[in-house]
């Protein structure tokens, strides 16, 4: 069972990837990253790593989205201005 | 007990399935947030009350309670973030709408203020 | 028996998860990809006790709040990102 | 063209590099010699039943107190970056919707006792100071969310910070007047294993650790937030 | 579990090209933390041993024979660690980015020529 | 109209009391919280109540929002009746979308209709926000002072009184007990 989770899981986080790469828009390109850090949290807890799941679900799926948010958010303000 | 425990997760995993196949079937984005939300929404809390059931000896029913009262108060709050988000950035509706009343309203509102 | 059906619920879930996915590649704007995130999130949770059950560890549960709570947190970040109010 | 080809030499380079990891690499059979000894020694002598957390907070204190160096230093960094100025023209932001703000008041308090739920019990669940700060600033920025004129008192922020540092490294040097060395959480009695009030000091270090954590990413989130320009 | 390595290179590799082929330079951030999420995978799937549970002792595991049952705790720690500081980074680097912005008014990597040899 | 309301503070006698009331029930919401997260002992729990009284300290000036919580015998029997009446509607509308979801023609007729709610209190609006998205559908897009604009998955009436009565009307009775 594990092994499959790990499989579909990791075929989502390679598309996921892929996808943050080639996206033109930036804002699907940073949902796509948050998307990889959710999917490496259930991968976290398949390795028995119950901490590092909960760090990455809170870090790496959260905080890191709203912190490229709000530079987006910065960059895209200046563009209205110019 | 344990039986009837799986076959409740069993039914919450075919409506998360459901919910995963209208958010591709559906044709604009406020369809797809309907069914995204509702039916996500039922089968996670039946999949988290199988869980807790077919694994009687387990001390979680407080934690999966919180959960699922967790998951009903925000699930809906966040989409209707999400609405009220693409409908002001204009995102278009399927052909099918047949009236909008808040772009209306908006209109209306912008016309008064000028 | 029980566990067989237990097995077959989470198989499904994991399918919902791919599902979802697949909305999120095919955008085809930037709300829809939120609204497929949001809906990965959820099954994600269930996903979680799954696992917390399979792997018999009840302390896994408490990775299942954070997530729901941070995720929450994050598409509500998106939605203000999306309509200017940040 | 050149820079194509030299790009995919890099590629190449690190996937030769890289490969022999991935094929020659088995599974470890059993622990290593260091994670033995604390596997089989910390629960007695430290009394945490998370034994990730006893390496984090106590074997490995010294690095923890490094890793809060660093996240001190890049708030700071970004708090230079983004100093600027204020300047008269805001472009007008968009108010939330009342259902938004009443949901984050009533939810608000829930996070807030939620974080501190999870430090407290950093040494019985995976939970644990970053974890748990991570989950209060996380609820700070709920609030910046749900109103576009909310602002967080600066202050405060600093007065958090510092405090909860200064009582870190306190705590610190009273395991090494009191017990055996830096860190050490035995000076205070190791109790019930299993219960809250356990783990001598871990508890205590690992809410310090928290508030300092929750400040310092509220710092980060609030300068990056803030509308100067 | 080998599986897990190998996703984690995969990921380092996917980063890596993001970050040697885009041009924006948030493109590039984004790039860096995928990578990263790459490195923190192999690093936890080294600590893994099969069939063992996770370091937390409770009801679940046998204290006397936990050396037998648990995970090694001290990967966990290292990653745990990283993850934050990442976020500090990624921080750090976005900040400066900002002001690049500011600066130029563009985040194309190629109309930075200052530092280019 | 919307910012002028909001910003209008009253710091009557009233105010106070709201205030007041909503401190200790939030209060008691949080070593609620507390008791089922924890395994049960005493230290736990004073930690809990605790945890809560600072809490509830530190977010004193927030906006009381549970202050309009009536505490009435009958609000309590109105509660019940509302969740058996929510779980049945959540049950009819997740049919409702596995339905449409399931049939080959997406039988869908959507568009977005204004409601009008008699409630007051804010929290009870935003109960009634999450109830509508949770009934088959429909789902809240924005709300304006009273009213709420909805997006109907198949619009069955057109205007403001036949929609009113439709979606918010069922909750509405309950709510207006529970909350004011």
């Amino acid at each position: 069972m594990t092994t499959i989770i790990i499989a579909v899981l990791g075929a989502i986080m390679i598309a996921a990837a892929v996808l943050a790469i080639v996206q033109k828009s930036l804002l699907s390109a940073v949902i796509a990253a948050g998307a990889i850090s959710l999917l490496a949290s259930l991968l976290y807890i398949v390795l028995a790593a119950p901490d590092v799941a909960m760090t990455e679900a809170a870090i790496g799926s959260g905080l890191t989205t709203i912190v490229f948010l709000f530079a987006l958010n910065k960059i895209r303000k200046e563009d209205k201005h110019g | 007990m344990e039986l009837a425990g799986a076959i409740i997760t069993l039914i919450g995993s075919i409506f998360l399935f459901l919910g995963a196949l209208g958010l591709l079937r559906m044709p604009d984005i406020f369809n797809r947030m309907q069914a995204g939300t509702k039916a996500t929404t039922l089968g996670s809390i039946l999949f988290l009350t199988g869980s807790a059931m077919a694994h009687a000896e387990c001390t979680c029913t407080g934690k999966i309670v919180i959960l699922i009262l967790f998951i009903i108060f925000t699930n809906p709050l966040s989409s209707h973030a999400l609405a009220r988000a693409a409908h002001f950035i204009g995102i278009p509706l399927a052909k099918k709408t047949v009236k909008d009343d808040l772009a209306e309203d908006e209109k209306k509102e912008e016309g008064g203020q000028l | 028996m029980v566990n067989i059906i237990y097995q077959i619920a989470g198989a499904i879930a994991l399918a919902a998860i791919l599902l979802a996915f697949i909305r999120m590649i095919k955008g085809p704007t930037a709300a829809d990809r939120v609204v497929a995130l949001d809906a990965m999130t959820i099954i994600s949770i269930s996903l979680i006790i799954f696992l917390a059950a399979t792997l018999q560890r009840v302390i896994y549960i408490d990775i299942a709040l954070v997530y729901g709570l941070i995720s929450f947190v994050g598409i509500v970040a998106i939605a203000r990102y999306l309509e200017r109010g940040i | 063209m050149v820079k194509k080809i030299f790009i995919v030499i890099i590629l190449g380079f690190f996937a030769v590099m890289l490969l022999p990891l991935a094929k020659d690499f088995t599974p470890f059979q059993e622990l290593s010699p260091v994670a033995e000894k604390y596997v089989e020694d910390g629960p007695e002598e430290l009394g945490s039943a998370n034994l990730v957390t006893s390496v984090i907070v106590t074997y490995r204190g010294l690095d923890t107190l490094g890793e809060v160096a660093v996240l001190f230093i890049a708030a700071a960094g970004v708090g230079f970056f983004l100093r600027k100025e204020e300047k008269g023209d805001k472009t007008p932001k968009r108010g939330s919707s009342q259902i938004l703000q009443s949901g984050t008041a009533f939810l608000f308090p829930l996070i807030l006792a939620f974080g501190v739920y999870i430090f407290l019990h950093g040494h019985l669940t995976p939970g644990g100071g970053f974890q748990g700060g991570v989950v209060i600033a996380s609820g700070m920025v709920l609030l910046l969310l749900s109103s576009a004129s909310a602002k967080i008192n600066e202050n405060v922020l600093h007065l958090v910070e510092s405090l909860s540092g200064a009582s870190y490294v306190a705590i610190g040097i009273l395991g090494l007047v009191l017990a055996t060395g830096f860190l050490d959480n035995r000076f205070l009695d190791l109790g019930e294993f299993g219960t809250l009030l356990s783990a001598g000091a871990i508890p205590l270090i690992y809410s310090f650790i928290g508030l300092k954590v929750g400040a310092e990413l509220v710092g980060i989130v609030n300068n990056m937030q803030k509308d100067q320009s | 579990m080998t599986l897990i390595t190998i996703l984690g290179l995969v990921l380092i590799m996917i980063g890596l090209w993001g970050m040697l082929t885009q041009k924006n330079i948030i493109k590039i951030i984004i790039g860096f933390s995928i990578m990263d999420t790459g490195v923190h995978l192999i690093m936890v799937s080294i600590g893994y041993l099969k069939d063992r549970t996770a370091p937390i002792i409770d009801s679940a595991v046998d204290q006397a024979n936990a050396v037998n049952t648990v995970v090694d705790p001290i990967p966990s720690a290292l990653v745990l660690t990283a993850i934050v500081i990442g976020l500090a980074v990624t921080a750090l680097m976005l900040s400066y980015a900002i002001k690049l912005y500011e600066k130029k008014g563009t985040l194309d990597i190629n109309e930075f020529k200052e530092l280019k040899w | 109209m919307i910012k002028i309301q909001i910003k209008i503070k009253t710091y009557t006698e009233s105010g106070a009391m709201k205030r007041f009331k909503h401190t200790v029930l939030l209060f008691l919401f949080l070593v609620l919280l507390w008791a089922l997260l924890t395994p049960h002992n005493m230290q736990e729990i004073w930690a809990g109540v605790a945890v809560s009284a600072l809490v509830a300290l530190f977010t004193l000036r927030m906006d009381p929002v549970l202050g309009d919580l009536k505490l009435t015998p009958k609000s309590f029997l109105y509660l019940l009746i509302y969740i058996f009446v929510f779980i049945k509607e959540l049950v009819i509308s997740n049919l409702d979308v596995a339905r449409r979801v399931v049939d080959p023609k997406l039988p869908i007729k959507p568009g977005i209709v204004k409601v009008k709610t008699k409630l007051n209190s804010r929290i009870g609006r935003t109960i009634l926000a999450n109830s509508i998205t949770l009934t088959p559908g429909t789902l809240t897009v924005d709300i304006k002072d009273e009213y709420l604009y909805i997006h109907w998955i198949e619009i069955k009436h057109d205007d403001l009184e036949g929609a009113t009565k439709d979606i918010v009307q069922k909750f509405e009775k309950y709510l207006e007990v529970i909350f004011g």
